[in-house]
């Protein structure tokens, strides 16, 4: 038994921790993260030099990585740094294409950008739900709705697509030229898209996809809870720095009980979280790979709301200012949990394991 | 034991009704309900409508040009405005600077400012809290310096609601350093537009302008405009803090949120389904409002009580924690009610084909960070707990 | 509008308090709520002197009350001092026999001790799943099957009992020696009984009682969180005394900001706790009655239990002891959760109130 | 990262597991199963049959007669017990006052006693707590006066567990009142045969005999019973409160409640229905389900740190505080499962034709008023959290 990463992990994680240090100080984060493109495409470029997307995708299909503590290792540093790049649409895509087979290389160089459009207004959770349609024709198959919160979706290159073909629901292949695309930022920084499919042709990846799209959304979902416990890990610093050293009443207010106590309660479910993903991370390709994320991304999103409220509210008024660093990692915190499923939506997956015998 | 409005309360009710139906433009109840900003002249519409009727300023007596309504009265009235996705009268001239200058406010001062608030020539706003005295108020800086006839201001106040839209401000400011720090403490009235008054917006955290900082640099103020004696504004700020705290719990806000989101719940989507089906959903939502309707008994048990003995006691306090916690809870909820929806950023809301979500759900999500401050700003939550402990519970 | 109770219920609630007072000292309480027959048959008859139970019918059929008000009025001093008497029985009897038209002095004058038996091993809270069956014969009718935790069922003289023939449930009455009656304790005081029903012969009161019984289900559990409130007065009593009086760390305890946080924010729930009862008895015998009721009941199931664990922890070592009034007045409000529906079965009849259109 | 076990620690579980199946009596595990009542003797024979294998006392090294396990490899045997409702070890000989004199004992005291705890010739208790200190432990009054070669005590000690099974007592008694409360205190060890000792019972909130109180009326205790240096007990103290807090997280009996109470739910009831399909129900279960998962890694990253460093740190403080959490909800629901047949109190349970619920739930009421104990007795969450906010987060 042993909670220490292998040296590579490491190595991979001081490297990336350094860089976005040094590149993205809150600043600079915040001018790239709220306006169009909603990231820095120039640091996208030297990120992807520095092989960090090959962390994403297993060795067989030509990465480096892919299991699900290399995942941990790569979005852990990303939420410390609140970093806005679409590396989500990257994994997400990454798990897609190695289930379809497809070449890895133009994504993990990060020469082509793909993002995975799989969530619509009434299925945003649950592909089972997924209402766009395929159609088979002469020609090819064409694809027939609309995408909603297409994580890096403005700016993709390609665009995998889950739609409904007759019973099953496939993974389809369309250029980003091809089809309308409504570009937006998020109120916690980054992009995302509507995307609207109007007879759009479309090249088959898979014909059934339902299973490999919940391993992927699995897959984003246990890197949402690292970047999650790497926010919080900032935002636990930011807090007790400020309760070491703003003074009322004559003395620092880290000195008052109240606050105190509520700060250990606050350290005790982050490192709660921690552990829930450090299980997650173990169980990815293992039996209980579903139930076990479920788990950690329903426990990370109460966990990381508490923590985005304590560290608004413990900071007073400067917390809720543009201005400060906590006011955006509290929308970093509280927004993952309207990714990939909320904490309710985590919460019956998890209980769905009881109904068996 | 009688919950139900007397017959005169509930004729009062209809007046209010249809005054409301008849007088509050839509292009103004739209914006309220939808979240969008109101303009200052949206702001000073609703006053001058309301100013007309003779129901703007609802705490103030008749002899000063209020309606002289009892506490129920005016909760009636303010529920209702709340129930129409009426404006929110603008509180710091009305309900905040007018009863101090009753109280505290020479008649000079009384002729020449509760006038101008009723008719909209004056903006107020507040200069209480500055970086270094939040919660601790009394450590506040600001310096006033006797210079003649004149005090000289320096120093920096902060949390300063829609001061970009006033001409005024009231301070709390430091004219001694003798003795406690609550003792050298005096309240002056200053026109913002003398020389030497930088006002800067702080943006907040959803994007929006709604405080400001305001910055002295030698600035003149008439000893005129000292409001009580010098050295002893603690006693107004004091009565500030705990006499005006008309609406506390927010019980209508909480209502209006509250309806909004059942509505929208029950609203099928485009596979039928409604949110309100499901379970854990309904749950939550099933929980906040049983801690609204025990509320709205709470609300009204200390109004009455408060009608009675004619001043609210520390148990304000707990109108302002709870009141708080449900409006956040609601606030949150409504935000979760999105899922993925909820994340583009207001000042870029998709609209039209694009649209994600209704019109008046768009901005939940900013609505959530936003109201992260009700917990914090007119006294934190932890500073109301403080005072509970002490006065209500003899700890 | 008014929160002051009329002059007859305040006199009411004054003679009932002084009287508990004297006569149910915590020590008394203790002996007579845990020892056979669980509560005070001599006391029991001095409180129908007092003509308690009149204030628990209306007028019309013999009583002097049975408002929601009233009824509050009396069960909130009984929560104050923990008696153990067995009052839901008779409450929840009156309410019965009122919709059965039938003659209530007995009950009232505390000459016939009745106890109401409808909860179920798989039916306790809701009467639609009763299984108990009767069956209607030439010589009248019989009951079969057993009616579990029957409150007051060990003392009654008179059993009421639900149970189902063909369709509908039915009211029935039997005589206590015609049954088979196990009678135990509580572990929060007062007592009850399993009721076992054999081919038991029986009066019917009313073929169709399903309404009836739900109506004196939704006037019990307002009861169960009137006398909760008057519990968490106490309980709130005991715990300042504590706070004041307790030193530790040559201060009294009650001088720590994360103890005064906690005081506080138990002294708001417990006022809205106050303010939901009130909001329930008002609504008795209106439109919203069933799903007020609810409301309260699961305010007070959650608030109840807060109450009691704050009650001991704050208490420390001392408050989880035999000797001392918290440990009592915890569990009773522990258990009164366990009563006529937890917290979660009337979350759901809130819930439950959505579904319309 | 690696979350699995060795192959060594496997192969080591498996032994366990073996021994479990082979020697554990069934009527003990039975006994625990239910939440009865372990006799004297049940507890004697449990530790006899440990003691003959060598695993008695598991924290102990090797030359003392321990095993000389890994914190890892006890922590597996701890999960093993629980697993197979094996009965608990009693703690106050083997896990607190071993440790203490191997650290500060004198060679004949070791030779005295520890051979005596691991045969059972001796039952210890613990004599630190009294009415005035609890919390604050350092107020202690119990006063300990030189008489030449021999000790006075007087005084009273309160929440002694288990003491009516004791023949002996370790305690903490004042022998100075000079300088800081910490200053003057010392350890003594007491035969409980001494003329002028009471214990009486102390009986708990569900009805339960567990602990005591002990009154010392001039009793007589030689000097050599002392341990460590006069008036450095304090010491002693903080080492026994910071160093053998084996299992402090509780995993193995959250486990076990937790597969109980889940087992019990999936139980198809008379009317066919199960607990398990009420949504509500479910979500709670799994609420708690995933603190639990949560834990075991947290208690399992902690326990390897430990073994890296060689003490826990006050992040054990983490482990009782979230640990006695998740044993109180589980035990709260565990409790609510059972609806009105939580009620009959235990002593008068309901058996044979007349029992409500299985026998294994029978006793959860009772059960869960008893586990409120769990977070104030061995340091109330309250100062856990003081200890966490000095000592881990610098406040």
């Amino acid at each position: 038994m042993d909670f220490e990463p292998s040296d590579d992990r490491r190595v991979l994680a001081d490297t990336l921790t350094r860089f976005l240090a040094a590149e993205y100080p809150i600043a600079h984060r915040n001018a790239v993260a709220y306006a169009a493109p909603y990231h820095d495409p120039d640091k996208w470029a030297r990120l992807s030099d520095l092989g960090l997307l090959y962390a994403l995708a297993p060795e067989a299909q030509g990465g480096m990585g892919g299991a699900g503590f290399d995942i941990a290792t790569v979005f852990q540093p990303l939420g410390a740094a609140l970093c806005p790049e679409p590396v989500l649409a990257a994994l997400l895509s990454a798990r897609l294409l190695v289930a379809a087979g497809h070449d890895l290389d133009p994504l993990l160089s990060g020469r082509t950008r793909y993002a995975a459009a799989i969530g619509e207004i009434d299925a945003p959770y649950d592909p089972a739900e997924i209402t766009c349609a395929a159609q088979g024709g002469a020609t090819g198959w064409t694809l027939h709705g609309r995408k909603s919160v297409v994580y890096g979706g403005g700016t993709a290159d390609r665009l995998l697509v889950a739609a409904r073909a007759s019973e099953a629901v496939g993974l389809f292949e369309v250029a980003s030229e091809a089809v309308e695309i409504t570009a937006y930022g998020m109120i916690d920084g980054g992009g995302a898209a509507e995307v609207f499919l109007d007879a759009t042709p479309a090249a088959l990846l898979l014909p059934d996809a339902e299973a490999t799209l919940h391993d992927a959304l699995d897959h984003g979902a246990l890197a949402l809870c690292a970047e999650a416990v790497g926010a919080m890990d900032t935002a636990q610093a930011l807090l007790l720095d400020h309760l070491r050293t703003r003074q009322q009443f004559g003395q620092p207010i880290g000195s008052f009980q109240a606050l105190q106590h509520r700060m250990v309660d606050l350290t005790i479910e982050i490192e709660q979280a921690r552990s829930i993903t450090i299980l997650a991370a173990s169980r990815m390709g293992a039996e209980q790979q579903s139930r076990t994320v479920s788990m950690a991304k329903s426990h990370i999103g109460r966990t990381a709301k508490l923590v985005a409220e304590e560290l608004i509210q413990l900071h007073g008024g400067i917390g809720m200012t543009w201005e400060h660093p906590a006011a955006h990692y509290a929308k970093r915190l509280v927004m993952i949990d309207h990714q990939l499923g909320d904490t309710d939506f985590h919460l019956q997956r998890v209980m769905a394991g009881y109904r068996g015998a | 034991m009688d919950l139900s409005y007397s017959p005169e309360d509930r004729a009062f009710q209809d007046e209010i009704r249809a005054f409301l139906a008849e007088a509050l433009p839509a292009r103004l109840s739209d914006k309220v309900r939808t979240g969008a900003e109101l303009t200052k002249a949206d702001m000073e519409a609703w006053h001058a409508i309301l100013n007309a009727k003779g129901w703007l300023a609802t705490t103030w007596p008749k002899e000063f040009g209020g309606p002289g309504w009892t506490p129920v009265q005016r909760h009636i009235f303010e529920e209702e405005c709340c129930r129409a996705f009426a404006p929110r009268v603008v509180p710091f001239g009305l309900n905040m600077l007018g009863p101090v200058l009753m109280r505290f406010g020479t008649p000079a001062q009384q002729q020449a400012y509760l006038p101008r608030i009723l008719s909209g020539a004056d903006w107020w706003c507040q200069g209480y809290s500055e970086p270094g005295a939040g919660s601790d108020l009394a450590s506040l800086r600001t310096r006033a310096i006797r210079d003649g006839d004149t005090y000289v201001v320096n120093g920096q106040k902060t949390w300063t609601t829609l001061g970009q839209h006033a001409n005024r401000i009231f301070c709390l400011v430091r004219t001694s350093t003798e003795g406690k720090p609550q003792q050298g403490i005096s309240f002056l009235l200053i026109d913002l537009a003398a020389p030497g008054i930088e006002m800067r917006p702080i943006r907040l955290i959803e994007g929006g302008h709604e405080v400001n900082e305001v910055f002295f640099t030698d600035v003149r103020v008439p000893i005129t405009n000292r409001v009580g004696a010098e050295n002893e504004g603690w006693t107004i700020a004091k009565f500030l803090l705990g006499h005006e705290r008309t609406n506390i719990a927010g019980v209508g806000f909480a209502v209006q949120a509250f309806e909004q989101l059942r509505a929208f719940a029950r609203r099928p989507r485009g596979n039928g389904r409604r949110l309100i089906d499901d379970l854990l959903f309904a749950a939550r939502l099933s929980e906040i409002e049983i801690e609204l309707e025990a509320m709205k008994i709470t609300n009204l048990r200390l109004l009455v009580a408060a009608q009675q003995t004619g001043a609210p006691g520390p148990e304000s306090s707990m109108l302002k924690i709870k009141g708080t916690q449900i409006r956040q809870a609601l606030n949150d909820l409504a935000r979760r009610a999105l899922g993925p929806a909820a994340a583009p950023f207001p000042l870029e809301a998709l609209e039209g084909n694009a649209a994600l979500v209704p019109l008046d759900q768009a901005a939940n999500a900013a609505r959530y960070f936003n109201s992260r401050k009700l917990s914090i700003f007119g006294g934190s939550n932890e500073i109301q707990r403080n005072i509970l402990a002490k006065a209500k519970l003899g700890l």
